[in-house]
Order: structure tokens, then C-alpha cells, then sequence
């Protein structure tokens, strides 16, 4: 099958999704003609579909938010970029207050099919305001489906899922992501939320792993097998919102042991979910305890010394499983 | 460019058109003065927000809208929903929590929408109604039908971030929305002097190169006149409008606030421009309206709001498992 | 000893900050002489230190928490209230990305001694725009401490060490505690952070709450008590952030049974975090799973018999120890 | 009121003075060709934004403050540092990410601060500086100090709800404080004419009763001048100014932005108008400067530059753990 990248997967799904409807239109600060978005995720779009429907916005996080939901909620179907997941931050009330709840609170009168793209995680040293991982957050919030795809052929199928889906949907991708390829085929499909894939079958212990640090598990995977004989089964969920809690609990049964990673703040985050949800619905099955890999509770640090430090990697990952095997 | 005040002049409405005003008025009137009943009655859940005093701004805008444009709204909303054709019955049964109210009982007073007649909503976050009241339409501009926005939100509203990012969007796109802002002089207990300088809020239209106009909100003529030509141009493809209408709440901001920090001379004052007295005084004088039809609209209005209150009342509650339901689509 | 309101309590705390330092001063939307906070807690403040220490301010939730940063940094020390604390999502770019991140991202040159007050909580039926708890959000920011005082005695001990904090603090108030009353002594104490407190000792299990729910934890454990005879004792953490993991492990070591009580939404919520560090720190201490008593995941709706049902009580706290015990 | 444009009005300032603002353009211009070459040679983490072509407008604003005046700044920081008065060799190290860095490499390129040089620090936010530095305002008018803010930040920033909610409570609360715009027309790819219908952005003043110019930005006596008197008007308590300097940055936005959505022809003119070679031929006119006295400053600061990256490359890195450190006081 071909290989394209994660970014130009993201761009397909775009670009298909706005040739299959005409409702579907992209708004973001310079996503357009120019510039062609900070990643260059919506590269070229502008030139097909014209500034209408590839639209630059001012600075204004909170409207380029709040504008979409509005569109939304009267028949258009937006996809709105935020350049980078820290600056969701200037947009929560808009995210979390208002499109995650006027469906339910106007008592199901309508829905908000709008999708928030937006790239989380670090690697790049551009430091404490543009590499954070803030899925947690959105998880938080009852109304918001959550979606991170750590390959090529998730990020076309679940972005297709999400711009057709009648509910707002956090569309998590990672920086360090966008360059990578992998399989993705020519026809169209659609990957459903809530689907959890087994990146990797294993026996000894369960990884569950999500966006770039799936990669790191599967390295680390590849390295335990080989050094230490250890045979790991790593899951990546895919959706957060929805969460495949069953492949997880699933492949927890059939190890015994699990360690979560992610490369979101370890205090309430990502990890903590699921590790909770092991905790609650299969602990007779664990043979030890459940350890998270996640990144340090500090803010992103510049320097590369720094941020390699506080961001998980392999070795900490290896670590983890050799403390619990 | 900015609007001249008009002050009342007369202008080509039908007699239909200005009794139809004048008993949407005093709808909400009722309404709210019954809400504020049933409140004291223990009947209505949570805090509530009364529209009384400002029903010239809400019946003035929308009956320059068609059934079909969109409106925005506030906590501050009964009003809002009532003057865009919203069924009392189902407004106060959400009001009262109950499952045939506009919400199911999901929203309550602060968040009253009805899709069906293009009212979009009612947002409890001050000012956050603004970035939606502008990608409706955005909407309408991208699917081309020929519909507008009214956004209606207070002075403090216009403090709020999201008031900015707005307004300056609309703008550079040409958006066919009329910013609606109420000005009551207050937000809570925060008269308007005390957190902005100018005078007049629609003075903040030029930095956004907009259109603004400061109107009396007590005139249901100005407004409705005003609104009308900031609707016209937002048809033409002309784009949006900052409509400041000048008001005033006549109960405390919310449930059982007395609002002693406003001067009595001041209430007193606002009191003696209620909308709805002068605009009867004035259909007298034009002899639209004479003291019969006067009583006999009165009598009917408050038996609507009377069917409101039984039709609520003997409304069901949602049952507690309805709450799991609404969440996702 | 004298009993006094958890509002008044509150008041004492700032009155006697304000009276101690001068650099303390208090900003907010009607906190001053005209209305006095919306839940009164500021009242006569103003009246007594003057508008420019007792300052009301626009509806500017984003400028609020800003200007207070910037004031903090420049030797001052702001108590900023934010009406309620579903708003302080227009101001999370200034908390999260600013007041969090400035002294790390500086090199520790400055502190942020910001305090941050507001309430969180349901059960007065006002929607889902006015009664979230969204602590969650705040402990997955490294840089942030975060206090949740359940009573009139904490939350005056606590706002006193919040205010004499170098740190930023998002000082978790609830609205159905304003009007409790407790012992609270005439004289000065504070109550360090990451102090937890044995609020009912116990051996059959641990229930660890925080807020309002304590409260409804403690009547649960007294039913469970008289009509069951099950021991429970209960937690309370009194800071989220930093966390007293100690006494909360010690006790789950000693009951061997944890349910964990939270008016948040449950996923990636309070609940999640504390479960996953017991299911990694002690998990060879329990004898049946981990369990998460929380709000529902939606938003919070606005009739009586509906939010009821969504916000914990003490049937569902009681069903659930009743399910592992 | 609102200022006029002086245009470059000879004003009273001393020789010293002059020169010293000259030297300080000539250190911000050469430090970013520095770092520009560094980037090249991969030595740079991360990305930058330089400050060439705009150094007027820090040299200006700053050479009107005292030392302990205040400043806060953007992602575009560096000419804001040096301005303001920091060591080249700890804003260079910082910038290569090395422990002896202002920030012990925790902040880089976008989060330089200096507090013992009244700097507040750089937020890679896109306006979430301004309230930061209207609370500094805030806090000095508290303690009664005669200190001054100045903040900076651009075009593109003037579109966030921050601008508004803190211009506006700077105004109500007369605060010492200067909001400088730096207008350099772009906001990465967005051109001004694209986000906003007005042509002078600090015609947004007037929407909160603010004091407002805009300047010529590449003429650093005008925006001294413009600034000088703003300083003034704030420490007398007559509150804060909006100045908006025009202005253009030399190299793309960012990294290796080549920068193409930008008219050949307007970027000749603007090179044209460089505000370094402007003020040098300004200052010989007035006989202020002399060939030799140029060249000898000119090899003073290169000198220095090559000291600043001879001190950063020689430097360590910080050690990981480090990296645990500073979270909390
Ligand atoms: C963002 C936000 N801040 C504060 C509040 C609390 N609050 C509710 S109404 C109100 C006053 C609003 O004033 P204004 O916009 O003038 O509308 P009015 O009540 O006068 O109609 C405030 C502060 C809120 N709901 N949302
Ligand atoms: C809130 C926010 N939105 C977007 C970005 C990404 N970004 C960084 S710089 C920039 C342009 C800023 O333009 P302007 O304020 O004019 O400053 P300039 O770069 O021209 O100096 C953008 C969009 C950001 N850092 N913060
Ligand atoms: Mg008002
Ligand atoms: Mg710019």
C-alpha cells in the first residue's frame, strides 16, 4: 500500500471531506493561502476551495472557537485549527462551556458537529508554551469526544469520523507526528470512535500508550523483547473520548500487569483515567501494581537536556515494565 | 458613518405590526411579573433574571427580523425568546424544570433556546454569545440565504474579550449581524461609569470600523426603526451593526436583589420611560389603539401567561434518568 | 469554641491577611461595597480597606487573573475572585500558561503569590454554566497548588497559607458550604498544604472526599455504621495540590478497601488521579477494586429531579461501599 | 486628545543620550544577525523571531524609562531585552539553551526575563502580556512608586480579547502604563488589511476614553519623543497611552519563513526606511557622530556580540535534573 505522511493523511481527510460536502469549511489563524498553516496540515486547500471555505482569522482564539460553534449549530459543519494545543487554553470557555454543552442544555434541540484540530506535545524545544499535551482536559468535559491517532491511517480515518460526526470532537495530533509515514490506502474509509488497536500482541504485559509515545512503547517493546526477553502487548486506544475500555481491560486480563503512557503531566491526566478505570473494573486480574509513564509535573523546559528529560522516553518506559515483570 | 437618533419619528408600520409590538410587551411583562411571583411562591427553581423595563429593545429588534433569522441571548433572556415568537407555555415550564419546557428542564431560565423559530439560545457566561451570534453568520454568509443575526448582550458583556474578537470579525467579513447591546447602566451592582470611561458603548464600533449607534431602548419605535435599516444593510451584503440601546432593568439583577446601589431618583426617573407606558401613551395618540382594545389585549395576554403558569405547573418533572440523555448526539 | 460560617470564616481569613500585609489586596467582579461578592464572602471589606485594596472590576475574567499576575510578580500579593468557577475557563491561558508557568519559565527569578478564589459545586439548580467542579483542570498544571477546604476551620487555615504562599493557588471553594458552620478559633493559625485530615477514623474501609462531599462521605459512614456495622473511615486532603498521598495511603494500608468521592465529572477527573496513585503505591494492600464515586459525565442540568441524580449523594456513596465491603 | 505626529522634531537630548540610543539599535541588529548565523550553523534549539528592522521602537520606548521602570514582552523579545538593558551574554546563552542563560535555559528565545532590570519577561502567548503588564501598572499605582510600564506587543496581538479587557481596565483605573503596538503589518502571513478594517490601530484608544498615537516606529526620535511624553503623562496619575508604531520586520517571522506573502516592493521601501541607517544619517547631519565615532562603536559592539556568543557556546547545558527545580517557590 502507499505511504504518505501523518500530515498529508490529515490533509486528505480535509480535502475529501470538503469535496464530499459542501458544509465542511476549515477556519484558523493563517491555515490559508500564505501560509498554509503552522504544520502545513492545510497546505494547498486554500487554492482548491477558495479563502470562503479555507478561512483566515484574526487572533482571536476564543472567537475563531466560539464562530465555529455558531456555524455549527446552524448547518455548517467547521473544522477549526488552533495552531498549537496550548493556546486551547484562551479558548476553554468557548470549548468546554459552550460546545461541549448547548446540546444538552438546549435539551437535545441540536447538535455541534465541529471539529478542533490542534497539535499538542513537545520535542522541539519551543518550550512551556507551545509543547504541552492537554487531552486531559477535554476528556474532563462530558459533551466533547477526544480523538488522538499516532498513525497515518488513523489520523485520515478518525478526522473523516470526526467531521462527520454531529458531536464536537478535540482532535489531538502531535507535532513530532506530522513527518511520519505509514500505510494509508487510496479508497475512503473511516476509522469509529471508541476503537482501540493492538499495535503489538504480547503475553507478559499490557502497554497502553497513546499520539508519539506509541511509537516510544513500540521501540521499547522491540528492545524488551530482545534484551530481556519480555513479550509486551501494546494497545493504543485511538479516542480517549470515547475509550475502548474493553480492548484495554482485555489485554490487562490476559497479562496481568499494565503500564499507561503518555506524554501529557502525570497529575490528573491521561494516565490517571485509565489507570482508575483498570483499577475499578479489573484489579483481580493484576499481578502488580499499575504503573503510568507520563511527563513530569513541570512545565515544558526549553533546553533540550531539560526537555528530553521531562518528557517520556523509551528508557523510562523499559523501566517501568522491568520494575513491575 | 453612524445613524442620526431618530427620537420616535413616525415611520410606515402597519397598525397590525404596532399592536402586535404592544401586546409582545406586555407578554413579557406579565410573564416576567408572574415568574417573579412564582418565585416568591418558592415555584421556580434556582436564581432568575427578569427582562422587565427592557421589553422595548427585545420586541423592537426581532419584529424587524423574519421568522427565520437567527437570535442570540443572555441570562437575562425570557424576553428574547417571547419577542422572537417563543411559546409561553413551554418558556415558563422550563423556567418551573419541567420536561415540556423548551429544554426538557435541562436548561432553565438561563438557557432557553427554540430552534424551530430561530432563537439560537441563551448563554449564562457573559459575552460568550458573541463569537456564536457571529459564526451564525458566518453561516448564513457561507450558505448564501438571505437570513441575519440579532446578538443581544449587556453593557457588561461589552468588556468581555470575546465582545472584541467578535465585533473586529464580523467586520472584516462583512457579517450580517446586528450587535444588540442593552445597555441597563449596570452589570450586578456595577454601574457602566464605574468600568468604562466613554459613554457610549456604541462608540466602540470604530475600532472595528463598524457601524454604531446610540439609541433610547425605552423607544420601541427607535428601536425597531433602527434595527430595521441595520437589518436591510446586513441583507445587502452590508455587514454588521453595534446597536446600543439605553435601558434599564426595573427589579434587582437576579432573584431577590434589591438593588440598593442604585440611586432612587435614578430608578424613579427610569421608572416614569417605561416602554411599555409610553408606547401606549403613543398609540392613544395616534389612535391605534383605544381603551377597549387596550383592556381586552390586556385580558388576553394575561390569560396566556395564565394558561403558562397551568400548562407548567402541570407539567411533569424530567425523570432523574432523562439526565444521561442529551449529552452526545 | 465559637462556631462561624464557612463564608465568614473566609472573610476573617482575608480581613486578617489584609490587616497583617498591606500588599494584600483583593480584586473581583462585585466584590466590593455594592455587592460584596455574589456569595457575600468579601462583604464590608470594601468598607473598611477602601476601593483601591477591595477593587471591583469589569467583566474581564481573562484581565482579572492577568493584572493579578502582574501585580504579583511586581511585590504584590492579589486575592483575585473569580464569581464562579465554571468562568475561570476564560481566564485559563492567565492561570495555566501564565500565573503556572512564569517563575519556571523565568528560572525561578520571581514567584507568582497569587491567589486565586472560587466557587465550584452544584445543588442549587443553577445549570450547567454555574456548577461544574473543575479542580481536575487545575491539578493537571504543574506550577499550581490547589485547596478544596470542606469546613469553616480548614477553609480559614488554608486561605491564610494561600495567601502567605510564593505559589499561585486555586483555592476551591464550594457553594453549598458557604452557609455551614464549624469551630473556629479567635486566634491566628494557618493549616499547611498537603496536610490530609482523618475526618472519622475507621478499619472497614477507606473513603477518601473532598468539599462538600465530605460531608455527605460522613453521613454515608454513619448510615453504614448503624444499619450495616461497616467501620468507614473517612479522608479528607484538604489540598489536592500537593496531595498528602501519605495518609491516604496509610489508611487504604490499613482498611484494605477505597472509595473515592468527588463532585467532579468522573472521567480524568479528582477521583481518577487519586485512584491511580493508590493502584500504583498500594495495590498490594487491597482486597477489592478501586471505587469512583463522582458526578455523572454530562453537563450539570438545571431541574431538581435531574441534577440529583447527577451529582453524588449519599445512597450512591453508601451503594459503593456496600459493593466492595 | 491625541498626539501629533512630530516626524522627526529635534527634541533636547544630550549627545551621550543620542549615542548611547544608536550604539543600543546597533547591538540589537548585530545580535540578530548573530543569531540568525547560529540558527544556520544548528545551533539554535527550537525556533526564533527576530527583532531586526524594528529596534527603534525598543530603543525609543526604553531610552524614555528609568531603570526601574517595567517592560513586558513577546516571542519577538530579544531587542526588547537588550533595550532594556541585559547582559548580551546571558540573553545569547539563554538563547542556545545553557544554564548561565537569564532563565537557566528553562525559557529561551521566547521567555527572556531580567526582573533586576525592571524586565518582566517575554510570553510566547500572543497577547497575554498585556494584562501581565497592566497589573504591574496596577501594582505600582498600589505601592506608590513613580514607576511606568511599558508593554509590548503587535499588530496581530491587538486582536485578542486581552487587548481589550486590559487597555480597558488600564483606562478606568489610570494606570501607569504604555501599551506600544508594534505595527509591523504582518501577523506571520496576515497582513493587517486582512484582520482588520481600520488603518491605525491605535484609533482603538478612543473605545476606552485612552490617549492614543501612531507614529512613525522606524524613526527612533519620534517614538522617544512619543514615548517620553506618554512616561510623563503616566507618572503624573493622567494614565496610560496607546502607542502604535509602524514599523517592519527584516527577516520572515519566524525560523526559515522566507517570507513570500510579502511584496517585493514593499520590502525594498521598508529596507529603505531602516531605522539604523536612518538615525546614523541623522546623527551626522546634526554632527552628532562622526565616521571614526561610528566605526569604533560598530567594532565595540561586534566585539561584544562575539563576547555574548563566546560566553554562550562556552557554557554547559543544564544538567537534567534541573529540570525539576523552579516549579514551585
Ligand atoms: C463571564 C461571566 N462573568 C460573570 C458572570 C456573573 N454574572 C452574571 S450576569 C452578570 C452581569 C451582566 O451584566 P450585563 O452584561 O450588563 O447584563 P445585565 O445583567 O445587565 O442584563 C454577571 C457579572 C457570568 N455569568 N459570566
Ligand atoms: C495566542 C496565540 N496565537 C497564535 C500564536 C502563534 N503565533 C506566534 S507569533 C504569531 C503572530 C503574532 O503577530 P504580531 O502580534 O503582529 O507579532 P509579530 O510576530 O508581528 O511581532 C502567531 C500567530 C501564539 N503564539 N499565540
Ligand atoms: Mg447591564
Ligand atoms: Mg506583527
Amino acid at each position: 500500500m502507499r505511504r504518505i505522511s501523518y500530515r498529508d493523511a490529515l490533509r486528505e481527510a480535509l480535502r475529501e471531506e470538503m469535496l464530499r460536502d459542501e458544509r465542511v469549511f476549515l477556519l484558523g489563524e493563517d491555515i490559508g493561502r500564505y501560509w498554509g498553516g503552522a504544520f502545513k496540515v492545510t497546505k494547498g486547500l486554500a487554492e482548491e476551495f477558495g479563502e470562503e471555505r479555507v478561512r483566515d482569522t484574526p487572533i482571536s482564539e476564543s472567537a475563531i472557537i466560539g464562530v465555529a460553534i455558531g456555524a455549527a449549530i446552524t448547518g455548517m459543519r467547521p473544522v477549526a485549527e488552533i495552531m498549537f494545543g496550548d493556546l486551547t487554553a484562551l479558548a476553554m470557555d468557548q470549548i468546554a462551556n459552550q460546545a461541549a454543552k448547548l446540546r444538552y442544555m438546549f435539551g437535545g434541540q441540536i447538535s455541534v458537529p465541529l471539529v478542533i484540530r490542534t497539535p499538542f506535545g513537545g520535542g522541539v524545544n519551543i518550550a512551556a508554551h507551545h509543547s504541552q499535551s492537554l487531552e486531559a482536559w477535554f476528556m474532563h468535559v462530558p459533551g466533547l469526544h477526544v480523538a488522538a491517532p499516532s498513525t497515518p491511517y488513523d489520523a485520515k480515518g478518525l478526522l473523516k469520523t470526526a467531521i462527520r460526526s454531529e458531536n464536537p470532537v478535540v482532535f489531538c495530533e502531535h507535532k513530532l507526528l506530522y513527518p511520519v509515514e505509514g500505510e494509508v490506502p487510496e479508497e475512503d474509509y473511516m476509522i469509529p470512535f471508541g476503537t482501540a488497536t493492538i499495535r503489538r500482541e504480547g503475553t507478559d504485559i499490557t502497554i497502553v500508550a497513546t499520539l508519539y509515545m506509541v511509537h516510544k512503547a513500540l521501540n521499547a517493546a522491540k528492545t524488551l523483547e530482545k534484551e530481556e526477553g519480555i513479550n509486551v502487548e501494546v494497545v493504543d486506544p485511538r479516542t480517549l473520548v470515547p475509550l475502548d475500555k474493553k480492548t484495554i481491560i482485555e489485554s490487562v486480563k490476559k497479562t496481568g500487569r499494565v503500564v499507561v503512557v503518555s506524554e501529557d503531566c502525570k497529575t490528573a491526566g491521561v494516565t490517571a483515567e485509565i489507570s482508575a478505570i483498570i483499577a475499578e473494573e479489573a484489579i483481580d486480574y493484576l499481578d502488580a501494581p499499575i504503573k503510568r509513564v507520563a511527563a513530569m509535573d513541570t512545565p515544558i523546559p526549553f533546553s533540550p537536556p531539560l526537555e528530553n528529560f521531562v518528557i517520556p522516553d523509551e528508557n523510562r518506559i523499559i523501566r517501568a515494565v522491568k520494575e513491575i515483570v | 458613518m453612524t445613524y442620526s437618533k431618530w427620537g420616535s419619528t413616525m415611520i410606515d408600520v402597519s397598525r397590525e405590526k404596532l399592536v402586535e409590538m404592544y401586546r409582545k410587551m406586555l407578554e413579557i411583562r406579565y410573564f416576567e411579573e408572574k415568574v417573579f411571583e412564582l418565585y416568591g411562591q418558592n415555584l421556580v427553581p434556582g436564581t432568575i433574571h427578569l427582562y422587565a423595563g427592557q421589553e422595548a429593545v427585545a420586541v423592537g429588534v426581532c419584529s424587524a427580523l423574519r421568522k427565520e433569522d437567527y437570535i442570540t441571548s443572555t441570562h437575562r433572556g425570557h424576553g428574547h425568546c417571547i419577542a422572537k415568537g417563543a411559546d409561553l407555555k413551554r418558556v415558563m415550564a422550563e423556567i418551573l424544570g419541567r420536561k415540556t419546557g423548551y429544554c426538557k428542564g435541562k436548561g432553565g431560565s438561563m438557557h432557553i433556546a427554540d430552534f424551530s423559530i430561530g432563537m439560537l439560545g441563551a448563554t449564562a457566561v457573559v459575552g460568550a454569545g458573541l463569537p456564536i451570534a457571529t459564526g451564525a453568520a458566518l453561516s448564513v454568509k457561507l450558505q448564501k440565504t438571505s437570513q441575519v443575526v440579532a446578538c443581544f448582550f449587556g453593557d457588561g458583556a461589552s468588556n468581555q474579550g470575546t465582545f472584541h474578537e467578535s465585533l473586529n470579525m464580523a467586520a472584516i467579513w462583512k457579517l450580517p449581524i446586528l450587535f444588540v447591546c442593552e445597555n441597563n447602566l449596570y452589570a450586578m451592582g456595577t454601574s457602566q461609569s464605574r468600568v468604562m470611561l466613554i459613554e457610549n458603548i456604541a462608540d466602540r464600533a470604530a475600532a472595528y470600523g463598524m457601524v454604531g449607534t446610540t439609541i433610547d431602548g425605552n423607544d420601541v419605535l427607535a428601536v425597531y426603526q433602527t434595527a430595521r435599516e441595520a437589518v436591510e444593510r446586513a441583507r445587502k451584503g452590508e455587514g454588521p451593526t453595534l446597536i446600543e440601546c439605553k435601558t434599564y432593568r426595573h427589579k434587582g439583577h437576579s432573584r431577590m436583589d434589591p438593588a440598593k446601589y442604585r440611586p432612587k431618583e435614578e430608578v424613579e426617573e427610569w421608572l416614569k420611560k417605561d416602554p411599555i407606558k409610553r408606547f401606549q401613551d403613543r398609540l392613544f395618540e395616534m389612535n391605534v389603539l383605544t381603551e377597549d382594545e387596550k383592556g381586552e389585549i390586556e385580558r388576553a395576554v394575561i390569560a396566556e401567561v395564565e394558561e403558562a403558569v397551568k400548562f407548567a405547573l402541570e407539567s411533569p418533572y424530567p425523570s432523574p434518568e432523562e439526565a444521561l440523555e442529551d449529552v452526545y448526539a
